[in-house]
Parts: structure tokens; sequence; C-alpha cells
């Protein structure tokens, strides 16, 4: 029972987190919103026992496409930090 | 009830979605949009494939239901997918920001419609 | 077992892994492998579709498992019909393409994504599983959006985003249409689907037609989902429009028509949805034509063009489906042959304006004026293309635009396909005016330095356009095979039947 | 009267209930068409694959069985698909540009160099043993990308450039890719379909073990290395893109 209520808390997390990344400000914020988005979504898919694709968002969600959404983010700012 | 509370979740963060890319004009948000809206498909195809008291699909497990495995395979070629086209999104916005120094889509479009 | 069916699609994708393969090791045999890559895999296509208008249908069971667990392609004569078009697909547009010298990354790119995207449009014609279609669909999506997007124009960055987002959408309702019959079926296979579909409840198969149609109706321009596509023909360019308006669109409009007609049976279950499909085919010929007679653009006014058109096939496909029985075999032998002639008519359009375009440096129309002396082949061409077009008697244009009217049972449409005439006659003969124009300007701006060869594309473009020319003359000939095509529409028992022999196992 | 704010306003609102509507619509329409097919079918009947994976395939993980072996064919178009987008991040950005040579501060750069080939161990074992836990080719290609990438961040793009060369990326890629899809001809040349396993002769093997499931695991492997090579030269673009010539002005 004490899963079920727990399987709960993480679908509504999800969604809160899912508007949050669409409406905070700045785009770094809404891309480490995104990436605890997936986190919590990879637990949503263990619970539901698709451990496979749990695996695969875990890897793609929090990995990959926070670390190309950071790139192409660092890419499209004035240059403040590229004064190398 | 949990598949039922599945399925409304994957709807819910699929309107998000969906509402994030009509109305967000920034580009990034307009990418942040599209992956959300993909994981809501894939939210969907992994509440479809469950079964009450199913066990993962491996077949070391001695149990007497499975949850559905192909939606699994599906749900997983559906994300990598989307990550294909994620990835050609951001390179688009930065090749846009690189000509037009900016991922504002109301003003690129103002931009672009002098070239024609 | 025949293997024609999978090496359709394998033979182009590894063609295109060797091609980029050959482009780092040693660029210089680059051309020779996107030709030699192009023609094999024309040969495959000729070949399949001649086992398919021939003979049976041909099944094809990838890795040997049959349709409930594996993957099953197949091969009728419809869809050996649209096979044949991409055989001169593929091969025209790797003759056309061949470069001189650009050593961009895009073009050193291009080879490699013509022909995948190629590969996925032969995926889409073969294929008889949903999840596989949209894989297919998306792999199309990724190769046309890396044409539209080059490097060197900027706007197309812009222009390939909003492709982009429309494809988004449209993949997405494809994936729901996939993923509610798959609940509601137990099965992704084509066959399967089809023989559950009667009973499904009606709100389920309304839904899932409508989010198909809405998935199809944003690739191929549909009045209110074609926002995109002028914008995005107009930044591609020539060469990559022609490729996406005749191949890519008709290959979507192929897979539209199969998903209507075998896994929904909607004929049968649901026939209203043609009426639907008349209506939005009657909006689209007046609206693309009346658009493509105020624009001020060559491209776009081509683009506008191909809106016209698919509602010219829908018309078409709308009549076989509210007729049904013998009739509708007419009806859809009236629509394939107004897709193979459009697929002529604009292929030839596109490429000959490419040369023109190239001559004066701008595609305004205003500032084509007089190129027709510069580019006699060119012009002739474009000419030819746009007297079939247009429908001018004798030519394969005028046949099929006229067996389309044959085939409606209403006044209204044939009005509509004669004002659509009439004001396509305007806006061609305007341009024709305006490049024909005898006070050329004194200086034509020095043409781009990168330049494809001329005379063989003129030569290409030639063909295409005596091609649908032509067909209109050898009605006969070409009548017969569009009834064979039909048939393989209409009748599903050639299709459904191979498919659930093997269902035992 | 109107606001340009309110009227905003007005429709965002419109466009989140319309969006609200719509996805709700889905849910009602896969919930009936659930309780259609538990009337229709009956519950036996539900998985084709879970009972014959292990005897067919040799697969104990009956999604690696399905990605790799039943439905190859969507795995092939699969990798196509990230073969083409990493072409067209290729075209759209050009060549990588001069790498740049940030790094991570010192204590950071150590650690990791210590820790490195450890983290090198879960990638290769998710895709060697695809077959019998979680996880396959896809999950650990991703993971090594994402590792690649570590060490792009972590010791600069140029130390990255010097380890694994843009070009060696590329060509394991097309090596992989070509490989893939020479793989499936083997069941051709044995008189069975394309991407056959069992059926063109591969050992099917004692389940459980390493050595199983007959191609899978070569498959897993090859499908895994074009997943890393292809997602990490995405990467290697994106990053080295150069953002020189933005206009000041035009903003």
């Amino acid at each position: 029972m004490a899963l079920d209520i727990a399987f709960y808390l993480i679908l509504a997390a999800i969604l809160v987190s899912a508007f949050a990344a669409i409406h905070v400000r700045g785009h770094l914020n809404a891309v480490i919103i995104l990436s605890v988005f997936s986190v919590l979504t990879t637990v949503k898919f263990t619970f539901l026992q698709a451990v496979d694709v749990a695996m695969a968002e875990a890897v793609i969600g929090a990995g990959l496409m926070t670390a190309l959404f950071v790139t192409a983010i660092s890419k499209t700012r004035k240059r403040t930090w590229r004064a190398r | 009830m949990m598949q039922t509370a599945a399925y409304l979740t994957a709807a819910g963060v699929f309107a998000i979605g969906l509402y994030g890319m009509l109305t967000q004009r920034d580009m990034i948000k307009i990418c942040i949009s599209i992956s959300i809206m993909d994981s809501s498909f894939v939210m969907a195809l992994v509440a479809a494939a469950y079964v009450p008291g199913g066990a993962a699909p491996i077949a070391g497990f001695e149990a007497l239901r499975f949850v559905d495995p192909l939606p699994h395979a599906l749900a997983l070629t559906a994300i990598v997918i989307g990550a294909g086209i994620l990835a050609i999104a951001l390179a688009l916005t930065v090749a846009v920001y690189r000509h037009y120094g900016t991922t504002d889509i109301a003003r690129l479009f103002i931009a672009t419609r002098e070239d024609s | 077992m025949n293997h024609l069916p999978v090496l359709v699609v394998v033979i182009p994708v590894a063609g295109a892994f060797l091609i980029s393969l050959v482009d780092t090791v040693r660029p210089a045999f680059k051309s020779t492998a996107a030709l030699l890559v192009a023609t094999a895999h024309s040969t495959t296509l000729v070949a399949a579709a001649y086992r398919g208008m021939t003979g049976p249908a041909l099944l094809y069971s990838v890795g040997e498992w049959i349709a409930p667990v594996g993957i099953s392609l197949m091969v009728d004569s419809f869809s050996a019909f649209f096979l044949l078009l991409l055989a001169i697909g593929h091969l025209a547009s790797a003759l056309v393409r061949i470069e001189s010298g650009d050593r961009s990354e895009w073009a050193r790119k291009s080879a490699a994504l013509i022909a995948l995207f190629f590969a996925a449009l032969s995926g889409i014609t073969v294929t008889a599983d949903l999840f596989n279609l949209f894989i297919f669909v998306e792999l199309a999506t990724v190769c046309s959006i890396g044409l539209i997007a080059r490097k060197r124009h900027p706007g197309s960055a812009v222009a390939g985003f909003v492709a982009l987002m429309a494809a988004t959408i449209s993949g997405a309702l494809l994936l729901f249409a996939v993923l509610v019959l798959y609940v509601a079926t137990g099965t992704v296979a084509m066959p399967l689907v089809a023989q559950a579909a009667p009973d499904l409840p009606a709100h389920l198969h309304g839904m899932a037609t409508a989010a198909i149609i809405v998935s199809f109706g944003i690739k191929i321009g549909l009045v209110p989902m074609h926002f995109w596509q002028p914008r995005t023909y107009h930044a591609a360019g020539t060469t990559v429009a022609a490729i996406l308006s005749a191949f890519g669109l008709k290959i979507h409009v192929y897979a539209l028509l199969r998903l209507l007609w075998f896994p929904l049976q909607a004929p049968v279950v649901l026939p209203g949805v043609y009426s639907i499909l008349l209506v939005m085919g009657m909006v689209n010929i007046l609206t693309g034509h009346s658009m493509a007679m105020i624009e001020r653009n060559l491209v776009r006014m081509l683009a506008f063009s191909s809106i016209a058109h698919v509602g010219y096939i829908l018309l078409g496909v709308a009549a076989a489906g509210r007729i049904g029985g013998s009739a509708a075999v007419y009806a859809v032998a009236a629509a394939l042959f107004h897709t193979g002639m459009h697929t002529l008519m604009k292929s030839a359009l596109f490429w000959s304006g490419h040369r023109l375009i190239h001559l004066s440096r701008s595609s305004r129309i205003m500032d084509l004026g007089g190129i027709a002396w510069r580019a006699p082949g060119s012009i002739i061409a474009f000419s030819l293309a746009a007297l079939a077009i247009i429908g001018i008697p004798p030519t394969g244009g005028f046949a099929s635009k006229w067996f389309v009217a044959m085939a409606q049972q209403a006044l209204l449409p044939v009005l509509v396909i004669g004002a659509g005439t009439v004001i396509s006659l305007v806006y061609y003969g305007r341009f024709f005016l305006i490049a024909t124009r005898r006070d050329p300007p004194d200086s034509f701006p020095a043409p781009h330095p990168l330049s494809l060869r001329p005379r063989l594309q003129t030569a290409v473009v030639l063909a295409l356009a005596v091609a649908a020319v032509m067909a209109g003359t050898r009605d006969v000939q070409v009548r017969s095979l569009l009834l064979r095509a039909a048939e393989g529409l209409v009748d599903q028992a050639d299709f459904v039947g191979p498919a659930l022999i093997g269902r035992g196992r | 009267m109107e606001s340009p704010v309110i009227r905003v306003f007005l429709t965002r609102l419109t466009a989140g209930f319309l969006c609200l509507l719509l996805s709700l619509g889905f849910v009602v329409l896969l919930l009936d068409a659930g309780r259609h097919r538990a009337q229709t079918i009956p519950t036996q009947m539900e998985e084709p694959y879970t009972a014959r994976s292990v005897a067919e395939t040799g697969s104990i993980n009956v999604v690696t069985a399905i990605l790799m072996d039943y439905r190859a064919f969507d795995t092939l178009g699969e990798a196509t698909v990230i073969f083409a987008s990493v072409a067209v991040a290729a075209a759209i950005l050009g060549k990588p540009g001069s790498p740049s040579n940030r790094t991570m501060g010192l204590l950071s750069r150590r650690q990791l160099s210590a820790l490195l080939p450890l983290f090198f161990i879960f990638p290769l074992f998710v895709i060697f043993h695809g077959h019998l836990s979680p996880g396959g080719g896809f999950q650990g290609g991703v993971s090594l990308a994402v590792l690649v990438i570590l060490i792009h961040v972590a010791f600069g793009d140029r130390f990255g450039e010097e380890v694994i060369p843009h070009r060696i990326l590329a060509l394991s890629e097309y090596g992989a890719a070509i490989g893939l899809v020479g793989i499936g001809f083997v069941g051709i040349f044995q008189g069975s379909a394309y991407l056959a396993n069992v059926a063109a002769g591969f050992p099917r093997g004692t389940a459980g073990t390493l050595a199983s499931g007959g191609v899978i695991p070569l498959l897993n492997l090859l499908v895994g290395m074009k997943v890393a090579a292809g997602l990490s030269s995405i990467y290697v673009h994106l990053a080295g893109h150069e953002a020189e010539n933005v206009p000041e002005k035009r903003r």
C-alpha cells in the first residue's frame, strides 16, 4: 500500500516537473528540471515493471539529452563566457 | 487503477508538451516541449503494457504473469527516434542562432520573410 | 522465398552507409558510388514492381517470423505502382544531383541522405506492419529535414525547424493511432488489424482514422495543415523540392490510402470519411491554385500548385470510396494516373526551374524576364510540363484530369476541376510570357559558381516532360497497368490472403 | 478595454484548455480500447512472446529478443534513423571547428582519471549481457556516448579529439552500420530470410549463459557501437560548432 502511495506521489511529481520545465525562467533551469523529470519517469517505469525502458530513459533522458541541451544552450547565449 | 493513473499522467504530460510547443516562442523551450511530448508517448506505451501483478518480461523470473513485452520494445524504439529528432532540433537551433543571433521563432519569421 | 521486398529497403540503406564510408576514405569516388547505389536500387525496385504487377502479392517475413510476432513486408500490384515511381525518382535525382566541386558539408552528406530518403520511402511502400511504418515515416522526416536545412542558405534552418515541428505533431498522431489500434486489437501487423477492424467500437475506429488522416494530411499538405509546405520548399531550393514534392509526397499519399483501405477497412466500416475527403480535395484545389496565382516567387508558386494537385488525387480517391464495387477500381485508377502524371510533371517543372533560377540567381518571377533565351532546353521542358500540368488535351495531364472528372458523381467537383484548370492556365501562361520576353535585361548576374551539370540535367528533365506528355497518347498501355494497380487496393483479397495463411504457425 | 496582456492570457488559456481536452480524449480512447481487447481476446493469448522467446531465440530478456530477433528490422530502421540524424546534424552544423580547451578543475580531473576506467564497466556489461539482464545495445551504447561526452567536458575538447579523433568515430559508426546490414544477409545466404537468427543456423546455445541467443549478442555489440559512435559524434559536431560570426546588432 505504501508502495502505491509512493507511485501516485511520483506521478504527481512528474506532472509538476513537466509543467515547471516549460514555465520556469532561464534555459538552464528548465533543462535541469527536465532531467529531474526524466529521473522521475525512470522511477515510474520501474514501478510499472518496464526495466529496459527505464534504463533507456535514464541514460538518454537524464544523461545524453541533458548534455546536448546544455551544449546547445551554451552555443546560443551571447558571448559572455566565450571570451577566452 | 495503477494503469488508469499512468494513462492520466501520460495524457497530462502530453497536454503540457503540446501546450508548450504551441505557445512558447523560444526555440530551446520548443525543444524542451518536444522532448516532454515524446516521453508522454513512451509513458503511454509502458502504461498500455502494464498488467496488474505482472512481472518484468525477463523469463528468468518465476512469475505467473508477465507484463506485455512488445510495447516495451516499441517504447525503446520511440525513445531513440525521439532522441535523434531532438538532436536535429538542437542543431537547427544552434545554426539559426549563428545566423540571426536570436532563438525567438516569431522574430525569425519576420527576419526570414525578407528573403523570399 | 523471394527476397525482393526486403532488398528494396536494405540495398539503399547499405548504399547510404557505403557512400558515407567512401566519402570519408576516398572523397573523389562519392558521385560514382551514389550513382551506383541509385542504379542498383532502381533495378531492384523495377524487379520488385514487375513481380508485384504480374504475379500474386509477394509476402516476406523478416527473420522468418510470421505476422503476429514478426514483421511482414508485402508487395502487391498497388504498391508496385509506387515502387515504379520511386525507381524513376531515385535514378533521376541521382543523375540531376551529380555535382562538380561543391565541398561543403551539406553537399557531402546529401548523397547519403537522398539514398536514405528513398530507402525510407521504399520501406513505407513495402511494409505491412504499423509500427515499422512509423519508423520509416520518421526516417523519411529526418532525411527530408536534412535535405531542407542546408548550411549555405540561412533561412532554410528556420524552415527546417518549422518542418520539424509539423513533423513532430504528425508523428505523434500516427504513433497515437498505432497505439490505440494495438491496445484494441493486440497486434500491430496490418493484416491482423484489418481482420479485427470491423469489430472495433465506432468511436475508436473513427478517432484512429481521424488521427491517421490528420497525421498524413500534415505530410501531404491538406489545406488547414499546409502552412509549412511552401516555406519549406522555397527554403529547400528546387532540386530538393522536386524530390520532396514529386516523390516524398506521393508515398505519403500511398500510405494514407493503404491505411484507409487495408488495416482500417474504411470503405466498409466508415464510408462517411470519403465525403470529408471530397470536400478537403475541393478546398485544396481552390486554395492551392488561387494562392499560386498571387504568388510572386517561382518556387512557392510550384509548391502551391503541388497542394492543389493533391486535391485532384483526393477527389479520385473520394469518388472510389463513395462508389465502392467495380466502379471504384476506375476511380482509383484515375487517382493513380494523376499521381503518376504529377510525379513526372512536377519533377520536370522543379528541375527545369532549377536551371532558370540558377542562371538568374533569383527565384522571383519578375527577375526571370527573358531568361528563356539563355536556357532553351530548360524552357522547352518547362513549357511541355506546364502544358501537361495545366491539362491541355493531348497530354497525359489532360487525360488524368479527365478520368478524375469522369469518376465524379456530382457536378460540383467537376466544376472545381474546371476552375482549377483555368486558374493554372493563367499563372503558368503568365510565367511563360515573362520568361520569353523579347527584351532581356542587358546584364544577368554572373551564374553561381557551383554548378550542376547542365546538359545531363536538361536531358533528364526533357525525358520526364516528354514522358508526361506522351502518357496521354499511350492511353491503352497505361490503362491496363493502372487498372491492375487499382485492383490491388480495392480487392484486398490479394493482400490479406497470403498474410493469413501463415498465421497458424 | 482589451489590453494585449489579457489577450495573450486568454489565448493561452484557450490553448491549454484545448490541449487538456485532447489528451483527456486520448485517455478515454485508450481505456475503451483496453476494455474492448479484454472482451474480445482471451487473456491467455495476450502474450505471444514471453512463453516462446527462450525456446526460440535463447534470450532470457524478452524485450531484447523482440528488439534483436523478432522485430530486428525495426532495430535496423532505428539505427538508420540515428545514422541519418548524425548526417543531418553534420550537414547543418558543418565541420567541427577549432576545439575549445576549457576543462574542469584540477581536482575533479584527477578524480575522474582514476575513476574513468571503472565507468566503462557498466556500459560494456549492459551490452554484453543484453540477452540475459535488462539493457542491451541501445542502453549500453548511449551510456558509452555519455562517457565520451564526459571525457570531452572534463578534459577539454582538444584532449577528447586527441584520444578519440572524430574521423575514428565516423569510421566506426559506418563500419558498425555496414556490419549490421551485412549480418542480415547471412540469413539470405543460408537459405532463410533476412535477419534470421536461429533459422539461419546461428547456434542457440544454453539459455542463461553468455554465449547464447545466436546472433543476438553480436547484434547488441554492433548496435551499441553504432549508437555510441553516432551520438557522440552529434555531440562533437554540436560542441565544435563555431559561433563566431553572430551579428552584433541583429538580436
